[in-house]
C-alpha cells in the first residue's frame, strides 16, 4: 500500500509543480498577442491598424493584478475547470478548442504509438533472440538509420512522393467534404488523410523500442534464470517469451509511459506539415499566436497526461514486477 | 519513482570480471587489465564506422572555409541554378551556393552537438551525482523532484516556448535551451548508478581514509562512471543535433548561421519542392540522418563499455 | 556401463578480444548410477566450465574443442539442442552456482515448477501443485511458499527451492555447482545434509562442485581434484583423506585444522594458478609445488594410476610406482610442505593481559523502517558488552544477521547505538564514540580503522595502489609528495607486496584477491591505528589465500600491539586468529571467553551448532548430532 | 515586368457553378464556427457582412456599396447616403438604422471599435452617429478625415439580430444574417460552402453560384492545388510564382502582383551616423534595388521611388520637378562613396569607413527572421554596403523582437513597411510625422523617428483636408522631404498578390485593368467575374 501511496503523493506534488510552471512560463515572457493577431490578419506588408489593436486588446482582456493574485485566480479557475477563452478562437472556450483537436490526435498518435510500441518490442525481442543473425543486423542497422531521420523531413518526402507526385493521398487536413460522424464517406476520408501523417510518425517511433528492447533482452539472456530455463529443456518459445521477453519488457513499459510526453512534441512538426487538425498543430498555432490560455491548457493537458501515464506505468510496474511492490523505491 | 529508462543501472563491474593475478609479472598483469575504453569502442565494427564518419564530418567542419567553394551567405549567384561547375549542387532561391551551405552547416550541428551534449551531461552529472550521493535526504528528495518535473514536462513545446519568447536566437541560446530541457533522463540514470556505487565498500573505505564528501563524489566515484558518462554524452549530443534541426525547421533556429536545419526551413518556406530544387530540401535532412546515425553507431561502441554482455556480438 | 562417461574433454574459450584459453583440458572420468562424486578446485580452475559442457549449455565464446561426453551410452557431445531437449532435466538436472539468481524474478515459484513438470511429465493441474508441495516438504520449506515470488524467499530458501526443482522429475543425474556458496554456515550445513539424505533415498547420481574440500569430503563417495583445467587427482573420498597423492590435494587438506587442538596448525598453498591462456610447460602446479623436481618443470605429467587413485604428479608416481629417479624423491608425505600458520594457546594467555582499548557497555541497536504508517522495528543488537585489549584479537562470531556488522559500524562511528555506550580509551582518555561528529569523527578514525569483507569492492577500481595508500597519509598525517611515496613503499613491504615499486602504480584489478586484501590491510595500517575492525576479511577468499591473510593479521598484532576485532561466522578461523571469542545470536551475546575454552567446551547450544557446521574433513568421522 | 496576359476575355451570360478559395481561418477549429465579423477569427470576413463603401487602394477611387455616396460636410461631419432596397439574408430590410446601430454598438463595446470611431486613434473621436432618414451622420469633435477608410470598411450588422446579444465580440454567431452576396450552405468543420443569394441587392453582378472555402494551404500545398484546379484564387505567398505556377500552364495560370505599399530601409535617425542627411543620401544610392527585388520577389515587384509614393500610380501627386522616373534613385556605389568621403566618413584601416571623428563605425542591421523576402533584401543591402566599406552586421531575430526594437528605438537600421494608403496622413504621413514615434506599448509608423516641423504641419493639414487639390499640395511637402532628407530609403513595392486561374472564371483584376487590389478587395472582384468560355 505504501508503494501506491508514495506514487500518488509524488503524482500530486509533480502535478502542482507542473501547473505552476505552466502558469509561469508564458507569463514571464514579453509579447503582445493583440498586436500579433492584428499583424497576422493584415499580413506583414500592411500598416498596423492601431484602432484594431486597441479593440483587440480590449476584447482579449489583459491580465491585471499582481502575479501572485493572478496565480491564485488561475488556480481557482483551474479548480472549477475554467481554462479561459482562447485568443485564437475567441470567444470560444479553450476546452472547446482542445475538444476539437483531441480526437484527431488521440486517434492518430495513440494508434501509431501503440502500434509502433508493439511492433518495436516484438522486433527488438526477436532480434535479441536471434542475435547476430541477418535479421538482427538488418533490424538494428536499418532501424538506427531510419530512426535518425527527422519526422518533418520524412513528412516532406512522403508529401512529395505520395501526395504531389503520385497523388495517392491528400496533402493536408483531416478530412474534406464529408460530414464528420460514423458514416463511410467520412471514415474513408479520415483514413486516407491520416495515412501519411501516421506513416511519418510510424517510421521513426518504433526504433527506440526496438533498440531498447533488444538491449535489455540481450542483457537478460545472460541471466542465470534463462540458462536454467534452457537446462530445464523448455521449448525455445517458452524460454524466449515467458522468461526473457517478460523480464525485458519491464523497462520498456515505463519507457513507453514517459515517451507519451514527447509524443505531442513529435506530433507538432508532423501535424503542421500535413495541416492535420490535431493538438500538435493547435500547440504550434498557440505558440505562434501567443495564445496563452490555449498554450497553458495544452501544456497542462500533456503534462498531466504524461503524469497519469507515468502513474499508471508505475502501478503497472508494480503488477508486472513483483519485486517493485515490496521495494521502497 | 521506480521507473527507469533503458540505461541499465548495473555498474560496469570491472573488478569482478577480472581474473585474479598470479604473484606474477607485469606482462601477465597487463593481459588482465580491463581493455582501455577506446579499444573497446574501436573493437565494434559499427562504432568504427561511426567514429570514422563523425571524424570526416569534424574535418569538414573544421576546414569548411577551405573545402567550401563559396561563402555560404554570399547571395551573389543567379538564383535557382542547377548543379554546375561553380555551384556543385546548384543555388538557392536567394542565389546562395547549396554545396557551401551544406559544408558550413556541418559546423552548427557539430557545435550544438558538442556543447549541447557537454552542457546537458554536465547538468545531469552534477544533479544526478549529488542527488544519488545524498539519497534518502531532503536534498535528494528535492533534486529528484526537480528531475521528475523536468522529465515530465513535454520537451519540444517547452523549447518552442522558451525560444519563441527570447529576443535573440544565437547558437548559444539554442545550446542552452536544448541542454536545460534534456538533462533529466540522464540525471536519473546517474542517480541510479551512483546509488549502486555509493554503497560499495571503497566509498566507505574512503571515508575511513579521511576523505571529504566532494572528494569522494568526484574523485572516487566519478572515475568509475566514465562509461555511463560517455554514453550519456553521445546520447545527449545526438539529441541536441536533432533538436537544433527541429527548432530550425519550426523557424525557431538561429537564422544568422547556416545550419542544415535552417536550410530545411528555408527550402521548405521557399517552396523548394514545388520549384524542383530537390537537393536543397533533401540533402540537409540526409546529412543530418547520416551524422546522427554515425553518432548512434559510436554509441553502440560506448554501450559495450557499460554493458559487457553486448561485447561478444 | 557408467551413467556419465567423459572422454578427453577439452573446452576452449575464444573471446574476440582477449587471449583464447583452454579452461578444461583433456578431462576424463566417469560416474555410475547413484554415485556421489565431488569435484574440487580453487576459483577459476574450470569447474563450472566443465559442468556447463556436461549440460551442453556452453555459450559463446566457449565451445567443446575436443573429446566426448557419453550419457547413458549416447554421445551427446554434438547433439542438436532440439534433440537434447526431451532428455534435459529428465536425465540431467542441475543447481547452478548462482542459484540465488536462477529463479525467474517475475513469476511465482509454482509456475516455474509447473512449466518444467508439465513439459516433461503427464501431470497437470492440481496434480502438479501437489507434486510441488511434496517437493517443498522434501527440502523442508513450508509449502505455503509455493505461491511466493522468488524475492520473497531468503537465500537459503532459494537454494533449497532450486534443489527441489532439480529433483522435480526424479532425474538420474544431478549436477550441483557450489549450491551453497554465499550462504551462512548453519544454513549451508543444513542444505548439504538435505542433499545427502535425498541422494541416498532416491539414488540419483551427483556431481558436486565446490572449492571447499571440507564440504565435499563429508558428502562424497569419490573425489576429483581439478587444477588449472585438469583433473590432477581422483580417489575415493575416505582414502584421499588418509592418503592424498597429489601435492595440491595435500595443500587443500592442510588448510583445515582441528579447532579443538591446543595448537592449531594449518598450511596453505602459496601463489596463484597459472594464466590459462599462457600455460607454463611442464606440470602446471610446479611453480607452487614444494615437492617439485626438475622433471616437473619440463614434462607435463599424465594421470598416473596409483593404486586405486589416479594422480597427475611425477613425484607421486616416482614415490609410489618407482622408476628412474625414484631415489631422489623420498617417501610419500601426507602433509603439504608449504608455509604454515600456527596458533598456540600460550599466545592467547599473554594477550589477555593487555590494557583495555575499547569497552562496549550494554549496547543495543534498533533499526526502524517506516512502511507507510507502520514502523517496523528490527532489534539488531541487544545489550552487548565486552572489552578489547591492546595486542588482543577478539573474534565476534555468529551466523548471518546476528548483528556483527551492526556492532562493527557502531564501533567505527558509522552508526550510533540506541542504548548503551562504546568507550574508546585512547590518548585523550576515555571518550564515547557516539559523541564524535565531523572533525572529531575523522580524528577518531585515525585510531580506528576497518578492513572490509570483500577486497574486490573495497578498493576503487579506478585508482592506483599508490593513490589509495597515500590518501590516509595525506589526510591524517599530512604526509605528501616524496615522503608519502616512501611511506607507501614501506607499507607495501609490510604487507609483503614485494618488490613494492612494482605494485605502487598498479590498479587493484591487476592483483589477486589475497593481494588486494593485503592492500586493504595496508591502507588501514597507513593510519597507524590502535584498533582494527576486520569484518569477515577472508570469507570471500579461496581457502588457500585465507591462511595467508590470517597469518598477516596475526603478525600485525604481535608487531604493532594493536587490538583487532575479528568478525566472522567461521569458528575455525576465529580459533586460529583470536584470543577471545564472543558468540552472537540474534543480537545477543550467548557465550564469550578465551577462544580455546569456548570451542572446547561450548556451553550454549547455538555455539555447538556453529561448531558442527564447520565444514571439515573430520566431521565425517565425528558422529553427526 | 508584370504579368500582362489578361485575366479578362469576354464572358458568356451563364453562371460559374463553383469557385474554390482557401479558408479564411485555420481549419482545425472543427465545429467551432463563428460568423460574427467582430470576433477574432470569423469563419469568413468577406461574403456575409458588407461594408459601407470600398476604396480601391491602387487608384483611390471609392466604390459605393451599402452606402451610395458620402460627403464631408465639414472636417468634423461625415454624411453617408444609405442604399435602399438592400435585404438581409433573412429577408428583412436593411436601413440606415442598422448602420447607426453598428457604430453605436462599438461605442458601448470598445472591443468592437475597429475603426477607432470613438477614440482619437485617427483624428478626433466621434460625438454621435445618427441615422437621419436614409442618411447616417457622423459628428466628430474635430477634424477626422483619416478615419474615413476605416469607417467605410466596417461590416454592418443587423440591428434586429445583434440588438440583444450582449457583448458582440463574445457572441458566437452561428446563423449569420448579413447583406452579403452569399449565405452559408454548409459547414462540416473544415469545408465552408457558401451559396449565392438570389435576393442580393446586386445579384445580377454575381455569377458564382457556389463558393467552397477549404483549408489554409502553405505555399507548397497552395501551389499544388492551384495547378490542379483545386483552388481558383490565392493571395498568399508563393515563391517564384512565374516559374512555379504560370509556366506550368500559361494559358490558364496567371499572376498579378499589385504594388501595395513600400518596403524601405529605415535607419535610426536618433543615432549617428544616421542623423547625418549626407550619410543617408549615400545609403540611398548604395542599395542595389534591382538585385533586392530579384532575390526577394523573383523580380515580381518594381524597384521603389524615393518619394515614398507608389509609381507610376501616384505620379500625379508629385510636385515639380519630380517624375515617376527621376525619383527612382539609381544604384551608384561610386556616387555613394564620394558622398561619404565628402561628408567625412573616410576609409580607415582594413578598408572600413569610420565615423567623422575616426572612431570605428559599425552598423547592426536588425532583420526579421523568417520573413524570407525581408531577409533576402537585407542580404542584398548588406552585401552592397559592405562593398562601400561599411561594417554592417545582420542580426536576425524573431519579428516580435524586431517589433520590440521598434518600440524601444534600440536599433541601427531595419527593413520596414511604409503605408501607401489613399489617405496620405495615415500612410506616408504616419511614417514621417513626429507624433507617430512608436511608444513602449504601440508600434506606430515613424519607426526611424524622423522629425521636421514642416512635415508635421503638412500631416496635420492633411488630416483635416478633404479637398483633392489641398491634399496634393501637402503630399508634395512629404514627397519633397523624402527626396531631400532621406528619412527612409524605399527599396521596392510590397506586393498585393493575386494568383488565379481562368478556366472557370474570368474578369480578375490585372495590371491593365487594376480595378481592385487583389489582396483585400475580393468582394469587389466577385462582382466583376464572369464565366469562362
Ligand atoms: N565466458 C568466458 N570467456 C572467457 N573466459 C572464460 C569465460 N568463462 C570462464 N572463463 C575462464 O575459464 C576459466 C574457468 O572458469 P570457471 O568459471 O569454469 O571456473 P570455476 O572453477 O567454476 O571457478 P569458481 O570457483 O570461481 O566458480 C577461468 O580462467 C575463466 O576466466
Ligand atoms: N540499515 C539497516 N536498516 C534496517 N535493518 C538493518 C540495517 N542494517 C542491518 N539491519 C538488520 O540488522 C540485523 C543484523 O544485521 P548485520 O548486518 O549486523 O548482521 P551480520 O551479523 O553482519 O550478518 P552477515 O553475516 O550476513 O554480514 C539484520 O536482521 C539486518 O536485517
Ligand atoms: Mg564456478
Ligand atoms: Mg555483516
Ligand atoms: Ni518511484
Amino acid at each position: 500500500m505504501k508503494y501506491f501511496l508514495r506514487k500518488i503523493g509524488f503524482f500530486l506534488l509533480t502535478l502542482w509543480a507542473v501547473v505552476t510552471l505552466n502558469f509561469l512560463i508564458p507569463r514571464l515572457q514579453p509579447g503582445d498577442p493583440a498586436e500579433l493577431m492584428v499583424q497576422k490578419l493584415a499580413g506583414k506588408n500592411a500598416q498596423l491598424n492601431l484602432a484594431q489593436v486597441r479593440a483587440m486588446r480590449a476584447m482579449l482582456g489583459t491580465p491585471h493584478g499582481s502575479l501572485w493574485s493572478q496565480y491564485w485566480e488561475y488556480l481557482g479557475h483551474l479548480a472549477h475547470g475554467d481554462f479561459g477563452l482562447s485568443y485564437t478562437y475567441f470567444p470560444y472556450k479553450v476546452t472547446d478548442v482542445i475538444g476539437q483537436g483531441l480526437w484527431w490526435t488521440l486517434v492518430l498518435v495513440a494508434c501509431t504509438q501503440i502500434l509502433s510500441f508493439v511492433v518495436g518490442v516484438i522486433l527488438g525481442a526477436y532480434a535479441a533472440w536471434r542475435r547476430n543473425s541477418r535479421f538482427d543486423s538488418i533490424v538494428t542497422l536499418g532501424s538506427t538509420f531510419v530512426g535518425t531521420l527527422q519526422p518533418f523531413w520524412i513528412a516532406l518526402l512522403l508529401l512529395y512522393v505520395f501526395a504531389y507526385s503520385l497523388g495517392w493521398f491528400p496533402t493536408s487536413g483531416g478530412y474534406s467534404s464529408s460530414t464528420p460522424g460514423w458514416n463511410l464517406a467520412f471514415i474513408d476520408e479520415a483514413v486516407s488523410h491520416a495515412f501519411l501523417p501516421a506513416v511519418a510518425l510510424m517510421i521513426v517511433t518504433p526504433i527506440g523500442w526496438i533498440l531498447g528492447m533488444r538491449n535489455t533482452m540481450i542483457m537478460n539472456l545472460g541471466e542465470d534464470y534463462i540458462r536454467l530455463a534452457k537446462a530445464k529443456g523448455l521449448p525455445d518459445r517458452t524460454v524466449a517469451l515467458r522468461y526473457a521477453a517478460r523480464n525485458a519488457l519491464l523497462p520498456s513499459v515505463t519507457g513507453f509511459a514517459l515517451a507519451l510526453g514527447g509524443l505531442l512534441g513529435g506530433a507538432i512538426l508532423v501535424e503542421t506539415a500535413f495541416d492535420y487538425p490535431g493538438l500538435g498543430r493547435l500547440m504550434g498555432e498557440a505558440v505562434a499566436n501567443k495564445d496563452y490560455p490555449l498554450l497553458q491548457t495544452l501544456m497542462l493537458l500533456t503534462t498531466t497526461g504524461v503524469l497519469i501515464a507515468n502513474l499508471i506505468a508505475d502501478l503497472l510496474y508494480g503488477v508486472l514486477d513483483p519485486r517493485a511492490r515490496r521495494a521502497e523505491r | 519513482m521506480t521507473t527507469s529508462g533503458f540505461t541499465p543501472p548495473g555498474a560496469p563491474d570491472q573488478a569482478k570480471n577480472i581474473e585474479v593475478d598470479p604473484e606474477g609479472t607485469a606482462k601477465e598483469a597487463s593481459a588482465e587489465r580491463p581493455e582501455a575504453w577506446y579499444s573497446v569502442i574501436w573493437s565494434s565494427k559499427k562504432a568504427r564506422v561511426g567514429v570514422i564518419t563523425v571524424g570526416i564530418f569534424i574535418l569538414i567542419a573544421v576546414f569548411a572555409p577551405l573545402i567550401a567553394p563559396h561563402d555560404p551567405t554570399d547571395s551573389s549567384f543567379a538564383p535557382l541554378m542547377g548543379p554546375s561547375g561553380t555551384n556543385w549542387l546548384g543555388t538557392t532561391t536567394n542565389g546562395q551556393d547549396v554545396a557551401s551551405q551544406l559544408i558550413f552547416g556541418t559546423r552548427v550541428s557539430l557545435i550544438v552537438g558538442l556543447f549541447g551534449g557537454l552542457l546537458a551531461t554536465g547538468i545531469a552529472l552534477i544533479i544526478g551525482m549529488i542527488s544519488g550521493y545524498a539519497e534518502g535526504t531532503w536534498l535528494d528528495d528535492v533534486l529528484t523532484f526537480v528531475t521528475n518535473v523536468a522529465l515530465v514536462i513535454p520537451v519540444l513545446p517547452l523549447i518552442i516556448t522558451l525560444v519563441a519568447y527570447s529576443s535573440t536566437r544565437g547558437v548559444t541560446l539554442i545550446i542552452f535551451v536544448i541542454a536545460i530541457t534534456s538533462w533529466a533522463g540522464a540525471a536519473r540514470a546517474k542517480r541510479a548508478q551512483i546509488i549502486t556505487l555509493r554503497n560499495r565498500d571503497f566509498v566507505t573505505a574512503a571515508k575511513f581514509s579521511g576523505e571529504g564528501t566532494l572528494r569522494i563524489v568526484f574523485r572516487e566515484i566519478m572515475p568509475n562512471m566514465t562509461s555511463l558518462v560517455a554514453a550519456s554524452f553521445v546520447g545527449a549530443a545526438t539529441g541536441a543535433i536533432g533538436a537544433e534541426a527541429g527548432l530550425a525547421v519550426l523557424g525557431l533556429g538561429d537564422n544568422n548561421q547556416v545550419s542544415w536545419g535552417t536550410m530545411l526551413y528555408q527550402s521548405n518556406a521557399q517552396g523548394a519542392i514545388a520549384q524542383g530544387l530537390f537537393i536543397w530540401v533533401f540533402a540537409p535532412g540526409l546529412l543530418l540522418a547520416i551524422l546522427i546515425t554515425a553518432m548512434c553507431f559510436v554509441n553502440f561502441g560506448v554501450d559495450l563499455l557499460s554493458n559487457p554482455h553486448l561485447r561478444e556480438d | 556401463m557408467p551413467l556419465l562417461d567423459m572422454q578427453n574433454l577439452s573446452v576452449r574459450y575464444e573471446p574476440k578480444r582477449s587471449q583464447p584459453l583452454t579452461a578444461v583440458q583433456d578431462v576424463s572420468f566417469s560416474i555410475r548410477d547413484g554415485e556421489f562424486v565431488g569435484l574440487i578446485g580453487e576459483s577459476g580452475s574450470g569447474k563450472t566450465t566443465l559442468g556447463m559442457a556436461l549440460l551442453r549449455l556452453l555459450e559463446r565464446p566457449g565451445r567443446i574443442s575436443d573429446g566426448k561426453i557419453l550419457f547413458n551410452g549416447t554421445d551427446i557431445t554434438h547433439l542438436a539442442q532440439d534433440e537434447l531437449r526431451p532428455t534435459r532435466w529428465r536425465d540431467v538436472s542441475t543447481v547452478f552456482q548462482s542459484s540465488m539468481n536462477s529463479l525467474n524474478p517475475v513469476t511465482r515459484v509454482e509456475a516455474q515448477f509447473r512449466d518444467v513438470i508439465e513439459y516433461h511429465t503427464k501431470l497437470r493441474g492440481e496434480a502438479v501443485t501437489r507434486r510441488v508441495r511434496e517437493l517443498f516438504e522434501m527440502v523442508i520449506i513450508d509449502p505455503k511458499f509455493v505461491n511466493a515470488y522468488p524475492h520473497e524467499l531468503s537465500g537459503g530458501m532459494k537454494q533449497r527451492v532450486n534443489l527441489a526443482m532439480a529433483l522435480a522429475i526424479e532425474p538420474r543425474f544431478v549436477l550441483l555447482d557450489e549450491p551453497t556458496t554465499g550462504l551462512d554456515v548453519v544454513v549451508q550445513h543444513e542444505i548439504l545434509e538435505n542433499v545427502r539424505r535425498l541422494q541416498r533415498e532416491q539414488g540419483f547420481a551427483v556431481l558436486f562442485i565446490s572449492h571447499d574440500i571440507g564440504t565435499v569430503l563429508s558428502l562424497s563417495d569419490r573425489m576429483l581434484v581439478m587444477y588449472a583445467g585438469r583433473i590432477v587427482e581422483e580417489q575415493r573420498a575416505d582414502s584421499i583423506l588418509r592418503d592424498p597423492v597429489h601435492p595440491y590435494s595435500k595443500g587443500l587438506l592442510g588448510s583445515y585444522g582441528d579447532p579443538r587442538a591446543e595448537t592449531v596448525q594449518i598450511t596453505y598453498v602459496p601463489g596463484r594458478p597459472p594464466d590459462l591462456s599462457q600455460r607454463p610447460v611442464g606440470c602446471n602446479f610446479a611453480p607452487r609445488c614444494p615437492e617439485r623436481i626438475d622433471r616437473c618443470v619440463t614434462d607435463d605429467p599424465p594421470l598416473f594410476r596409483i593404486g586405486s587413485a589416479r594422480a597427475a604428479c611425477h613425484v607421486a608416481a616416482l614415490q609410489r610406482l618407482g622408476g628412474h629417479g625414484a631415489e631422489e624423491v623420498g617417501e610419500p608425505t601426507r602433509t603439504f610442505a608449504g608455509p604454515q600458520f600456527v596458533k598456540t594457546s600460550e599466545e592467547s594467555k599473554a594477550a589477555l593481559r593487555g590494557e583495555v582499548l575499547l569497552s562496549v557497555e550494554n549496547v543495543s541497536k534498533v533499526f526502524e523502517r517506516r512502511r507507510g504508517l507502520k514502523v517496523h522495528r528490527v532489534q539488531a543488537v541487544q545489550d552487548v558488552s565486552f572489552e578489547l585489549r591492546r595486542g588482543e584479537v577478539a573474534a565476534l562470531v555468529g551466523q548471518s544477521g546476528s548483528g556483527k556488522s551492526t556492532l562493527a559500524s557502531m564501533i567505527t562511528g558509522v552508526d550510533t547505538p540506541t542504548a548503551g555506550r562504546i568507550v574508546f580509551h585512547g590518548d585523550g582518555g576515555a571518550q564515547e564514540v557516539a559523541a564524535f561528529r565531523g572533525r572529531h569523527l575523522r580524528d577518531y578514525r585515525s585510531h580506528v580503522q576497518m578492513v572490509f569483507q570483500d577486497p574486490y569492492s573495497s578498493l576503487n577500481p579506478a585508482k592506483t595502489l599508490g593513490y589509495v595508500l597515500s590518501r590516509p597519509l595525506a589526510n591524517y598525517h599530512g604526509i605528501k609528495g616524496k615522503a608519502a611515496r616512501e611511506r607507501v613503499l614501506e607499507l607495501l613491504e609490510t604487507v609483503a607486496l614485494n618488490p613494492p615499486e612494482r605494485y605502487i602504480n598498479r590498479f587493484a584489478y591487476e592483483l589477486s584477491g589475497g593481494q588486494r586484501q593485503r592492500v586493504v590491510i595496508a591502507r588501514a595500517l597507513a593510519v597507524q591505528p590502535e584498533l582494527i575492525v576486520a569484518d569477515e576479511p577472508v570469507s570471500s577468499l579461496d581457502v588457500s589465500i585465507r591462511a595467508e591473510i590470517l597469518e598477516l593479521l596475526n603478525k600485525l598484532v604481535h608487531d604493532s600491539n594493536v587490538g583487532i576485532l575479528y568478525i566472522t561466522h567461521d569458528l575455525l578461523s576465529a580459533r586460529m586468529l583470536s584470543d577471545e571469542v564472543i558468540v552472537l545470536n540474534h543480537g545477543r551475546v550467548v557465550e564469550s571467553g578465551p577462544s580455546l575454552e569456548v570451542i572446547r567446551n561450548p556451553k550454549d547450544a547455538y555455539t555447538r551448532r556453529l561448531l558442527e557446521a564447520i565444514p571439515s574433513p573430520d566431521t565425517r568421522s565425528a558422529p553427526t548430532k | 515586368a508584370k504579368d500582362t496576359s489578361s485575366g479578362g476575355g469576354s464572358g458568356g451570360g451563364g453562371m460559374i457553378p463553383q469557385l474554390n478559395l482557401p479558408a479564411e481561418v485555420d481549419a482545425s477549429v472543427g465545429s467551432l464556427v463563428n460568423y460574427n465579423p467582430y470576433s477574432a477569427k470569423p469563419a469568413t470576413q468577406t461574403w456575409l457582412y458588407e461594408p459601407l463603401m470600398m476604396q480601391n487602394s491602387l487608384d483611390c477611387k471609392v466604390a459605393p456599396w451599402l452606402a451610395t455616396s458620402y460627403s464631408w460636410e465639414s472636417a468634423d461631419k461625415l454624411v453617408f447616403t444609405i442604399r435602399k432596397g438592400v435585404k438581409f439574408a433573412d429577408g428583412s430590410a436593411f436601413s440606415a438604422k442598422d448602420v447607426a446601430f453598428t457604430f453605436n454598438l462599438a461605442k458601448k463595446y470598445p472591443a468592437m471599435d475597429l475603426a477607432g470611431v470613438w477614440n482619437d486613434t485617427f483624428g478626433a473621436h466621434a460625438t454621435s452617429v445618427t441615422a437621419q432618414g436614409d442618411k447616417v451622420v457622423f459628428q466628430f469633435s474635430g477634424p477626422a478625415a483619416p478615419k474615413f477608410p476605416w469607417i467605410i470598411g466596417q461590416k454592418i450588422l443587423s440591428a434586429k439580430h445583434y440588438g440583444n446579444v450582449g457583448d458582440p465580440t463574445k457572441y458566437i454567431d452561428k446563423k449569420p444574417n448579413g447583406t452579403g452576396p452569399f449565405k452559408v450552405g454548409s459547414f462540416n468543420g473544415r469545408q465552408l460552402v457558401l451559396v449565392r443569394r438570389s435576393d442580393y441587392w446586386q445579384a445580377s453582378k454575381v455569377k458564382v453560384s457556389k463558393l467552397v472555402l477549404e483549408g489554409q494551404p502553405d505555399a507548397t500545398q497552395a501551389l499544388l492545388q492551384l495547378r490542379t484546379g483545386k483552388l481558383d484564387f490565392y493571395s498568399g505567398e508563393i515563391p517564384n510564382p512565374r516559374k512555379a505556377f504560370v509556366a506550368s500552364n500559361p494559358k490558364i495560370n496567371h499572376v498579378w502582383y499589385a504594388p501595395n505599399g513600400v518596403t524601405a530601409l529605415a535607419p535610426n535617425l536618433k543615432k549617428a551616423p544616421f542623423n547625418d542627411v549626407k550619410f543617408r543620401e549615400a545609403m540611398a544610392y548604395a542599395i542595389n534595388k534591382q538585385d533586392a527585388t530579384l532575390k526577394a520577389t523573383y523580380n515580381m515587384m518594381h524597384v521603389a521611388s524615393q518619394s515614398g509614393l507608389v509609381m507610376p500610380l501616384r505620379e500625379s501627386m508629385l510636385p515639380t520637378p519630380y517624375t515617376a522616373e527621376n525619383t527612382v534613385l539609381p544604384f551608384d556605389l561610386t556616387k555613394a562613396g564620394q558622398l561619404l568621403d565628402e561628408a567625412g566618413y573616410k576609409k580607415g584601416a582594413g578598408g572600413l569607413r569610420t565615423n567623422k571623428d575616426g572612431s570605428p563605425l559599425t552598423i547592426k542591421f536588425a532583420v526579421q527572421a523568417g520573413w524570407i523576402d525581408y531577409e533576402a533584401m537585407a542580404d542584398s543591402i548588406t552585401a552592397s554596403f559592405k562593398k562601400l566599406g561599411l561594417n554592417v552586421k545582420e542580426i536576425k531575430s524573431p519579428p516580435d523582437s524586431v517589433d520590440l526594437q521598434k518600440k524601444t528605438g534600440n536599433f541601427d537600421m531595419m527593413v520596414n513597411f511604409v503605408g501607401s494608403g489613399c489617405d496620405y496622413a495615415n500612410g506616408l504621413g504616419a511614417t514621417l510625422a513626429s507624433d507617430q514615434f512608436p511608444t513602449k506599448s504601440e508600434v506606430k509608423g515613424n519607426v526611424e523617428r524622423f522629425s521636421d516641423p514642416a512635415v508635421n504641419q503638412a500631416v496635420k493639414t492633411l488630416q483635416s483636408s478633404t479637398d483633392p487639390a489641398a491634399v496634393k499640395t501637402q503630399v508634395g511637402v512629404l514627397a519633397k522631404a523624402m527626396m531631400t532628407q532621406y528619412p527612409v530609403m524605399p527599396i521596392l513595392y510590397a506586393p498585393a498578390r493575386g494568383i488565379y486561374r481562368t478556366d472557370k472564371a474570368v474578369g480578375w483584376p490585372t495590371e491593365k485593368d487594376p480595378y481592385a487590389n487583389p489582396q483585400d478587395a475580393i468582394l469587389l472582384i466577385m462582382t466583376h467575374l464572369r464565366p469562362a468560355k
